[in-house]
Protein backbone atom coordinates (compact mmCIF):
# COMPACT_ATOMS: atom_id res chain seq x y z
CA UNK A 1 0.00 0.00 0.00
CA UNK A 2 1.05 3.40 -0.74
CA UNK A 3 1.64 6.02 1.73
CA UNK A 4 2.61 10.20 1.53
CA UNK A 5 5.34 11.24 3.42
CA UNK A 6 6.00 14.87 4.15
CA UNK A 7 9.18 16.59 5.53
CA UNK A 8 9.83 19.67 6.95
CA UNK A 9 12.85 22.35 8.01
CA UNK A 10 15.93 19.92 8.72
CA UNK A 11 14.23 16.43 7.64
CA UNK A 12 13.56 18.37 4.33
CA UNK A 13 17.16 19.56 4.14
CA UNK A 14 18.55 15.95 5.28
CA UNK A 15 16.97 13.79 2.14
CA UNK A 16 16.69 16.66 -0.46
CA UNK A 17 12.65 16.55 -0.58
CA UNK A 18 9.72 17.72 1.16
CA UNK A 19 7.32 15.05 0.55
CA UNK A 20 7.96 11.71 -1.05
CA UNK A 21 4.97 8.53 -1.88
CA UNK A 22 6.40 5.49 -0.41
CA UNK A 23 5.06 1.16 -1.02
CA UNK A 24 4.73 -0.08 2.56
CA UNK A 25 3.57 -3.37 3.60
CA UNK A 26 0.12 -4.16 4.76
CA UNK A 27 0.37 -3.77 8.50
CA UNK A 28 3.32 -1.52 8.60
CA UNK A 29 3.71 0.93 11.05
CA UNK A 30 5.35 4.88 11.77
CA UNK A 31 8.36 3.01 12.69
CA UNK A 32 8.60 1.07 9.60
CA UNK A 33 8.34 4.69 7.43
CA UNK A 34 10.92 6.03 9.38
CA UNK A 35 13.23 3.51 8.72
CA UNK A 36 12.48 3.67 5.07
CA UNK A 37 13.04 7.15 5.02
CA UNK A 38 16.45 6.83 6.99
CA UNK A 39 17.85 4.85 3.89
CA UNK A 40 16.91 7.91 1.43
CA UNK A 41 18.71 10.51 3.87
CA UNK A 42 21.49 11.75 5.35
CA UNK A 43 20.42 9.09 8.26
CA UNK A 44 22.94 10.82 10.79
CA UNK A 45 20.61 13.91 10.16
CA UNK A 46 17.29 11.78 10.98
CA UNK A 47 16.66 10.64 14.26
CA UNK A 48 15.68 7.05 14.98
CA UNK A 49 12.70 8.60 16.39
CA UNK A 50 11.41 11.50 15.32
CA UNK A 51 8.15 13.04 16.57
CA UNK A 52 5.56 11.80 13.91
CA UNK A 53 2.15 13.26 12.72
CA UNK A 54 -0.33 10.20 10.88
CA UNK A 55 -2.73 12.80 9.32
CA UNK A 56 -2.57 15.69 11.17
CA UNK A 57 -2.35 13.83 14.84
CA UNK A 58 1.00 12.88 16.66
CA UNK A 59 1.50 9.18 16.27
CA UNK A 60 3.53 7.03 18.22
CA UNK A 61 5.95 4.65 15.97
CA UNK A 62 3.91 1.62 16.65
CA UNK A 63 0.88 3.43 15.02
CA UNK A 64 -0.31 1.28 12.08
CA UNK A 65 -1.19 2.96 9.08
CA UNK A 66 -3.25 2.41 6.27
CA UNK A 67 -3.19 2.80 2.45
CA UNK A 68 -3.16 7.18 1.67
CA UNK A 69 -2.26 8.19 5.11
CA UNK A 70 -0.40 11.14 5.66
CA UNK A 71 2.62 10.60 7.80
CA UNK A 72 4.98 13.90 8.57
CA UNK A 73 7.93 13.52 9.95
CA UNK A 74 8.31 16.60 12.56
CA UNK A 75 11.60 18.10 13.72
CA UNK A 76 11.37 19.87 17.13
CA UNK A 77 8.98 22.59 16.82
CA UNK A 78 10.20 26.30 17.27
CA UNK A 79 7.44 28.51 16.79
CA UNK A 80 6.61 31.60 18.59
CA UNK B 1 -12.46 32.24 20.22
CA UNK B 2 -9.76 32.83 17.24
CA UNK B 3 -6.58 31.55 15.81
CA UNK B 4 -4.94 32.10 12.48
CA UNK B 5 -1.80 30.95 10.62
CA UNK B 6 -1.29 34.32 8.91
CA UNK B 7 1.84 35.55 5.92
CA UNK B 8 1.04 39.22 6.48
CA UNK B 9 2.60 41.72 9.53
CA UNK B 10 0.41 40.98 12.59
CA UNK B 11 -1.47 44.14 14.14
CA UNK B 12 -1.63 43.38 17.83
CA UNK B 13 -4.75 45.95 18.47
CA UNK B 14 -6.81 43.61 15.95
CA UNK B 15 -6.12 40.85 18.07
CA UNK B 16 -6.88 42.50 20.97
CA UNK B 17 -10.24 44.13 19.65
CA UNK B 18 -11.10 40.58 19.06
CA UNK B 19 -11.23 39.48 23.06
CA UNK B 20 -11.99 43.19 24.37
CA UNK B 21 -15.85 43.27 25.36
CA UNK B 22 -17.67 45.01 28.28
CA UNK B 23 -18.31 42.16 30.46
CA UNK B 24 -14.11 41.71 30.66
CA UNK B 25 -11.82 43.63 33.31
CA UNK B 26 -8.36 42.18 31.94
CA UNK B 27 -6.65 41.97 29.32
CA UNK B 28 -3.27 40.18 28.48
CA UNK B 29 -1.03 40.20 25.50
CA UNK B 30 1.58 38.23 24.64
CA UNK B 31 4.00 39.09 21.47
CA UNK B 32 7.04 36.60 20.64
CA UNK B 33 9.27 39.45 18.46
CA UNK B 34 12.49 38.23 16.43
CA UNK B 35 15.81 38.84 18.60
CA UNK B 36 18.86 40.61 17.19
CA UNK B 37 20.68 37.90 19.21
CA UNK B 38 20.13 34.44 20.11
CA UNK B 39 22.48 31.93 21.33
CA UNK B 40 25.48 34.57 20.93
CA UNK B 41 25.14 35.17 17.23
CA UNK B 42 23.61 38.33 15.11
CA UNK B 43 20.61 37.58 13.92
CA UNK B 44 19.63 39.58 10.76
CA UNK B 45 15.69 38.22 10.15
CA UNK B 46 14.00 34.54 10.72
CA UNK B 47 12.18 32.89 8.30
CA UNK B 48 9.35 30.58 9.50
CA UNK B 49 7.70 27.15 7.64
CA UNK B 50 5.06 25.14 9.00
CA UNK B 51 3.30 22.33 8.15
CA UNK B 52 0.50 24.68 7.61
CA UNK B 53 -2.55 22.46 7.87
CA UNK B 54 -2.15 20.92 11.06
CA UNK B 55 -0.47 23.70 12.66
CA UNK B 56 -3.87 25.65 12.39
CA UNK B 57 -5.72 22.37 13.52
CA UNK B 58 -3.38 22.50 16.68
CA UNK B 59 -3.54 26.14 16.97
CA UNK B 60 -7.32 25.93 17.21
CA UNK B 61 -7.28 23.40 19.50
CA UNK B 62 -4.81 25.12 21.55
CA UNK B 63 -7.10 27.92 21.80
CA UNK B 64 -10.27 26.08 22.73
CA UNK B 65 -8.07 24.02 25.78
CA UNK B 66 -6.85 27.51 26.88
CA UNK B 67 -10.77 28.87 26.58
CA UNK B 68 -11.77 25.75 28.47
CA UNK B 69 -9.20 26.69 31.42
CA UNK B 70 -10.11 30.23 31.47
CA UNK B 71 -13.94 29.36 31.26
CA UNK B 72 -14.12 32.01 28.81
CA UNK B 73 -14.57 32.22 25.22
CA UNK B 74 -12.13 35.59 24.53
CA UNK B 75 -8.81 34.08 23.46
CA UNK B 76 -7.37 34.94 20.08
CA UNK B 77 -4.04 33.93 18.76
CA UNK B 78 -1.95 34.79 15.52
CA UNK B 79 1.14 33.45 14.16
CA UNK B 80 2.75 34.71 11.56
CA UNK B 81 4.73 32.48 8.45
CA UNK B 82 7.10 34.07 6.12
CA UNK B 83 10.07 35.84 6.12
CA UNK B 84 10.51 38.64 9.45
CA UNK B 85 12.96 40.82 10.50
CA UNK B 86 14.48 41.46 13.78
CA UNK B 87 11.90 43.03 15.89
CA UNK B 88 8.86 42.02 13.94
CA UNK B 89 6.28 40.28 15.74
CA UNK B 90 5.89 36.32 15.07
CA UNK B 91 3.31 35.50 17.06
CA UNK B 92 0.06 37.53 19.37
CA UNK B 93 -2.25 36.18 21.60
CA UNK B 94 -4.60 37.90 23.70
CA UNK B 95 -6.85 36.69 26.16
CA UNK B 96 -9.61 38.38 28.03
CA UNK B 97 -11.70 37.61 31.18
CA UNK B 98 -13.55 39.75 34.08
CA UNK B 99 -10.54 38.87 35.96
CA UNK B 100 -6.73 39.28 35.68
CA UNK B 101 -5.59 35.61 36.93
CA UNK B 102 -7.20 33.48 34.17
CA UNK B 103 -6.36 36.07 31.56
CA UNK B 104 -2.55 35.61 32.52
CA UNK B 105 -3.05 31.73 32.98
CA UNK B 106 -4.65 31.12 30.02
CA UNK B 107 -2.40 33.93 27.96
CA UNK B 108 0.56 31.89 29.30
CA UNK B 109 -1.38 28.30 28.01
CA UNK B 110 -1.00 29.15 24.71
CA UNK B 111 1.92 29.92 24.04
CA UNK B 112 3.37 27.42 26.30
CA UNK B 113 1.59 24.74 24.28
CA UNK B 114 1.85 26.60 20.87
CA UNK B 115 5.97 26.53 21.37
CA UNK B 116 5.79 22.63 22.27
CA UNK B 117 3.01 21.40 20.14
CA UNK B 118 2.19 23.83 17.27
CA UNK B 119 4.59 22.00 13.61
CA UNK B 120 6.43 25.73 13.14
CA UNK B 121 9.66 26.25 12.20
CA UNK B 122 11.84 28.89 12.03
CA UNK B 123 15.69 29.71 10.48
CA UNK B 124 18.05 32.48 11.68
CA UNK B 125 19.84 33.94 8.82
CA UNK B 126 22.92 35.13 10.24
CA UNK B 127 24.90 38.48 9.62
CA UNK B 128 27.76 36.14 8.08
CA UNK B 129 25.10 35.01 5.50
CA UNK B 130 24.28 31.56 7.26
CA UNK B 131 21.27 30.11 8.23
CA UNK B 132 20.46 27.51 10.16
CA UNK B 133 17.32 25.51 11.32
CA UNK B 134 16.39 26.89 15.00
CA UNK B 135 16.81 23.59 17.76
CA UNK B 136 14.22 24.78 20.86
CA UNK B 137 15.81 26.05 24.00
CA UNK B 138 15.47 25.29 27.34
CA UNK B 139 15.60 29.39 28.39
CA UNK B 140 12.11 29.19 28.79
CA UNK B 141 9.73 25.74 28.85
CA UNK B 142 10.45 23.40 25.91
CA UNK B 143 11.94 20.66 27.98
CA UNK B 144 9.32 18.94 27.23
CA UNK B 145 9.73 18.90 23.38
CA UNK B 146 13.34 18.07 24.26
CA UNK B 147 12.28 15.02 26.22
CA UNK B 148 9.33 14.02 23.69
CA UNK B 149 12.05 14.51 20.53
CA UNK B 150 14.24 11.78 22.85
CA UNK B 151 17.05 13.73 22.08
CA UNK B 152 18.01 16.99 23.10
CA UNK B 153 20.98 19.23 22.16
CA UNK C 1 11.79 52.25 32.81
CA UNK C 2 8.48 54.49 32.50
CA UNK C 3 5.03 54.72 34.99
CA UNK C 4 2.91 57.21 34.52
CA UNK C 5 -0.27 58.76 36.52
CA UNK C 6 -2.33 60.39 33.41
CA UNK C 7 -5.59 62.20 33.14
CA UNK C 8 -6.19 61.20 29.20
CA UNK C 9 -6.81 58.28 27.48
CA UNK C 10 -3.94 55.29 27.54
CA UNK C 11 -2.35 54.39 24.17
CA UNK C 12 -1.22 51.02 24.82
CA UNK C 13 0.90 51.29 21.44
CA UNK C 14 2.86 53.23 22.78
CA UNK C 15 3.29 51.94 26.01
CA UNK C 16 4.33 48.66 24.17
CA UNK C 17 6.81 50.82 21.91
CA UNK C 18 8.42 52.25 25.26
CA UNK C 19 9.65 48.37 25.85
CA UNK C 20 10.19 47.20 22.77
CA UNK C 21 14.15 46.74 21.51
CA UNK C 22 15.67 44.27 19.08
CA UNK C 23 16.95 42.16 22.36
CA UNK C 24 13.62 41.41 23.44
CA UNK C 25 11.99 38.67 22.18
CA UNK C 26 8.81 38.79 24.05
CA UNK C 27 6.04 41.73 25.43
CA UNK C 28 3.80 41.21 28.16
CA UNK C 29 0.95 44.21 27.75
CA UNK C 30 -1.66 43.90 30.57
CA UNK C 31 -4.72 46.25 30.26
CA UNK C 32 -7.53 46.56 32.94
CA UNK C 33 -10.66 47.58 31.56
CA UNK C 34 -14.08 49.43 33.27
CA UNK C 35 -15.90 46.07 33.74
CA UNK C 36 -19.96 47.01 32.96
CA UNK C 37 -21.02 44.81 35.68
CA UNK C 38 -19.00 44.22 38.96
CA UNK C 39 -20.28 42.13 41.73
CA UNK C 40 -23.76 42.17 40.00
CA UNK C 41 -24.42 45.67 39.45
CA UNK C 42 -24.66 47.61 36.46
CA UNK C 43 -22.13 49.62 36.00
CA UNK C 44 -22.25 53.04 33.67
CA UNK C 45 -18.56 54.01 34.29
CA UNK C 46 -15.55 54.52 36.87
CA UNK C 47 -14.07 57.85 38.58
CA UNK C 48 -10.40 57.01 39.71
CA UNK C 49 -9.11 59.59 42.07
CA UNK C 50 -5.53 59.00 43.78
CA UNK C 51 -3.28 61.00 46.42
CA UNK C 52 -0.87 61.56 43.23
CA UNK C 53 2.32 62.32 44.03
CA UNK C 54 2.26 59.18 46.40
CA UNK C 55 0.61 57.53 43.94
CA UNK C 56 3.36 58.17 41.30
CA UNK C 57 5.96 57.34 43.63
CA UNK C 58 4.95 54.33 44.32
CA UNK C 59 4.53 53.19 40.90
CA UNK C 60 7.75 54.21 40.35
CA UNK C 61 9.31 52.12 42.89
CA UNK C 62 6.84 49.23 41.86
CA UNK C 63 8.58 49.93 38.49
CA UNK C 64 11.87 49.85 39.93
CA UNK C 65 11.26 46.74 41.92
CA UNK C 66 9.82 44.68 38.63
CA UNK C 67 12.77 45.91 37.05
CA UNK C 68 15.51 44.29 39.64
CA UNK C 69 12.94 41.25 39.52
CA UNK C 70 13.27 40.51 35.85
CA UNK C 71 16.75 41.85 35.52
CA UNK C 72 15.55 44.57 32.38
CA UNK C 73 14.65 47.74 32.48
CA UNK C 74 12.24 47.34 29.79
CA UNK C 75 8.89 47.94 32.39
CA UNK C 76 6.28 50.04 31.80
CA UNK C 77 3.24 51.49 33.43
CA UNK C 78 0.73 54.00 33.18
CA UNK C 79 -2.30 54.28 35.22
CA UNK C 80 -5.37 56.90 34.37
CA UNK C 81 -7.59 58.90 36.60
CA UNK C 82 -10.72 60.78 35.90
CA UNK C 83 -13.75 59.41 34.43
CA UNK C 84 -13.74 56.35 32.93
CA UNK C 85 -16.43 54.58 30.68
CA UNK C 86 -17.43 50.72 30.23
CA UNK C 87 -14.53 49.33 28.24
CA UNK C 88 -12.02 52.08 28.36
CA UNK C 89 -8.61 51.29 29.76
CA UNK C 90 -7.79 52.31 33.61
CA UNK C 91 -3.91 50.52 33.41
CA UNK C 92 -1.68 49.49 31.37
CA UNK C 93 1.62 47.67 31.73
CA UNK C 94 3.71 46.54 29.72
CA UNK C 95 7.54 44.21 30.22
CA UNK C 96 9.61 43.07 27.54
CA UNK C 97 11.95 40.93 28.33
CA UNK C 98 14.63 38.43 26.11
CA UNK C 99 12.71 35.35 27.71
CA UNK C 100 8.65 35.34 28.11
CA UNK C 101 8.64 33.85 32.14
CA UNK C 102 10.51 36.89 33.03
CA UNK C 103 8.46 39.05 30.98
CA UNK C 104 5.12 37.99 31.97
CA UNK C 105 6.57 37.74 36.16
CA UNK C 106 7.09 41.12 35.64
CA UNK C 107 3.90 42.06 34.44
CA UNK C 108 1.65 40.00 37.29
CA UNK C 109 4.59 41.85 39.53
CA UNK C 110 3.39 45.15 38.77
CA UNK C 111 -0.43 44.85 38.78
CA UNK C 112 -0.36 43.00 41.90
CA UNK C 113 1.96 45.49 43.63
CA UNK C 114 -0.47 48.13 42.14
CA UNK C 115 -3.48 46.91 43.26
CA UNK C 116 -1.96 46.32 46.77
CA UNK C 117 -0.05 49.33 47.46
CA UNK C 118 -0.94 52.54 44.94
CA UNK C 119 -3.16 55.13 46.53
CA UNK C 120 -5.87 55.17 44.02
CA UNK C 121 -9.60 54.69 44.48
CA UNK C 122 -12.50 54.34 42.46
CA UNK C 123 -15.78 55.40 42.79
CA UNK C 124 -18.05 52.94 40.13
CA UNK C 125 -21.52 54.62 39.13
CA UNK C 126 -24.36 52.32 38.74
CA UNK C 127 -27.42 52.63 36.52
CA UNK C 128 -29.49 53.95 39.31
CA UNK C 129 -27.76 56.90 39.30
CA UNK C 130 -25.49 55.86 42.51
CA UNK C 131 -22.44 56.03 42.86
CA UNK C 132 -20.08 53.83 45.69
CA UNK C 133 -16.00 53.68 46.66
CA UNK C 134 -15.04 50.49 45.66
CA UNK C 135 -13.88 47.95 47.89
CA UNK C 136 -10.60 45.39 47.17
CA UNK C 137 -11.88 42.21 46.56
CA UNK C 138 -10.62 39.11 46.72
CA UNK C 139 -11.55 38.04 43.45
CA UNK C 140 -7.80 37.90 42.66
CA UNK C 141 -4.62 38.96 44.55
CA UNK C 142 -6.06 41.47 47.32
CA UNK C 143 -6.38 39.31 50.12
CA UNK C 144 -3.39 40.70 51.34
CA UNK C 145 -4.66 44.62 51.49
CA UNK C 146 -7.82 43.21 53.40
CA UNK C 147 -5.07 41.89 55.85
CA UNK C 148 -3.33 44.32 56.17
CA UNK C 149 -6.86 46.69 56.62
CA UNK C 150 -7.44 44.86 59.20
CA UNK C 151 -10.97 44.63 58.38
CA UNK C 152 -12.03 43.41 55.62
CA UNK C 153 -15.58 43.43 53.45
CA UNK D 1 3.16 71.33 66.96
CA UNK D 2 1.07 71.04 63.56
CA UNK D 3 0.76 68.30 61.00
CA UNK D 4 -1.54 67.89 57.70
CA UNK D 5 -4.01 65.36 57.56
CA UNK D 6 -4.99 64.31 53.80
CA UNK D 7 -7.66 62.40 53.39
CA UNK D 8 -9.03 60.44 50.61
CA UNK D 9 -11.94 58.71 49.18
CA UNK D 10 -14.56 57.36 51.30
CA UNK D 11 -12.95 58.71 54.36
CA UNK D 12 -13.20 62.29 52.96
CA UNK D 13 -16.84 61.57 52.61
CA UNK D 14 -16.95 60.59 56.30
CA UNK D 15 -15.06 63.48 57.54
CA UNK D 16 -16.80 66.37 54.81
CA UNK D 17 -12.96 67.39 54.24
CA UNK D 18 -9.67 66.40 51.94
CA UNK D 19 -6.88 68.37 54.43
CA UNK D 20 -7.37 69.87 57.57
CA UNK D 21 -4.31 70.86 59.85
CA UNK D 22 -4.45 70.23 63.20
CA UNK D 23 -2.61 70.14 66.47
CA UNK D 24 -0.90 67.46 68.25
CA UNK D 25 1.12 67.40 71.28
CA UNK D 26 5.08 66.90 70.81
CA UNK D 27 5.64 63.16 70.71
CA UNK D 28 2.37 62.31 68.99
CA UNK D 29 1.68 59.15 67.31
CA UNK D 30 0.00 58.41 63.87
CA UNK D 31 -2.59 56.51 66.15
CA UNK D 32 -3.17 60.18 68.08
CA UNK D 33 -3.55 61.26 64.79
CA UNK D 34 -6.71 58.85 63.86
CA UNK D 35 -8.38 59.07 67.15
CA UNK D 36 -8.09 63.41 66.49
CA UNK D 37 -9.81 62.28 63.13
CA UNK D 38 -12.50 60.40 63.96
CA UNK D 39 -13.78 62.19 66.53
CA UNK D 40 -13.92 64.86 63.30
CA UNK D 41 -16.28 62.85 61.64
CA UNK D 42 -18.25 59.42 61.14
CA UNK D 43 -16.75 57.33 63.13
CA UNK D 44 -18.08 54.49 62.19
CA UNK D 45 -16.81 55.45 58.77
CA UNK D 46 -13.39 55.65 59.36
CA UNK D 47 -12.04 52.41 60.82
CA UNK D 48 -9.59 52.09 64.17
CA UNK D 49 -6.69 51.58 62.16
CA UNK D 50 -6.68 52.53 58.61
CA UNK D 51 -3.46 52.74 56.51
CA UNK D 52 -1.51 55.97 57.14
CA UNK D 53 1.14 57.28 54.78
CA UNK D 54 3.52 59.78 56.33
CA UNK D 55 5.02 61.77 54.05
CA UNK D 56 4.32 59.91 51.38
CA UNK D 57 5.25 56.86 52.85
CA UNK D 58 3.20 54.09 54.42
CA UNK D 59 3.70 54.21 58.39
CA UNK D 60 2.79 52.27 61.67
CA UNK D 61 0.01 53.37 64.53
CA UNK D 62 3.07 53.82 66.57
CA UNK D 63 4.99 55.81 64.18
CA UNK D 64 5.93 59.35 65.97
CA UNK D 65 5.25 62.42 64.41
CA UNK D 66 7.47 65.38 63.87
CA UNK D 67 5.87 68.88 63.17
CA UNK D 68 4.89 69.55 59.28
CA UNK D 69 4.37 65.80 58.59
CA UNK D 70 1.98 64.93 56.09
CA UNK D 71 -0.22 62.53 57.64
CA UNK D 72 -2.55 60.42 55.41
CA UNK D 73 -5.50 58.47 55.96
CA UNK D 74 -5.33 55.98 53.08
CA UNK D 75 -8.64 54.16 52.48
CA UNK D 76 -8.33 50.51 50.99
CA UNK D 77 -7.13 51.11 47.84
CA UNK D 78 -8.78 50.05 44.48
CA UNK D 79 -6.43 51.09 41.65
CA UNK D 80 -6.06 48.97 38.51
Amino acid sequence: MTVTVLLFASYADAVGRSEIEIDVEFGATVKDVIEHVRKLGDATRLPEAPMVAVNEQYASRDHELRAGDEVALIPPVAGG
Amino acid sequence: MYSAIVERPIDSNSIIERVSRGSNGAVVLFLGTVREVNDGREVTGIEYTAYRSMAARVLSTIVEEAAALADSNDVAVEHRLGELEVGECSVAVAVAHPHRTRAFEAARYVIEELKQRVPIWKREHYVDGTREWVRPTSHDANDFVDAREGGGR
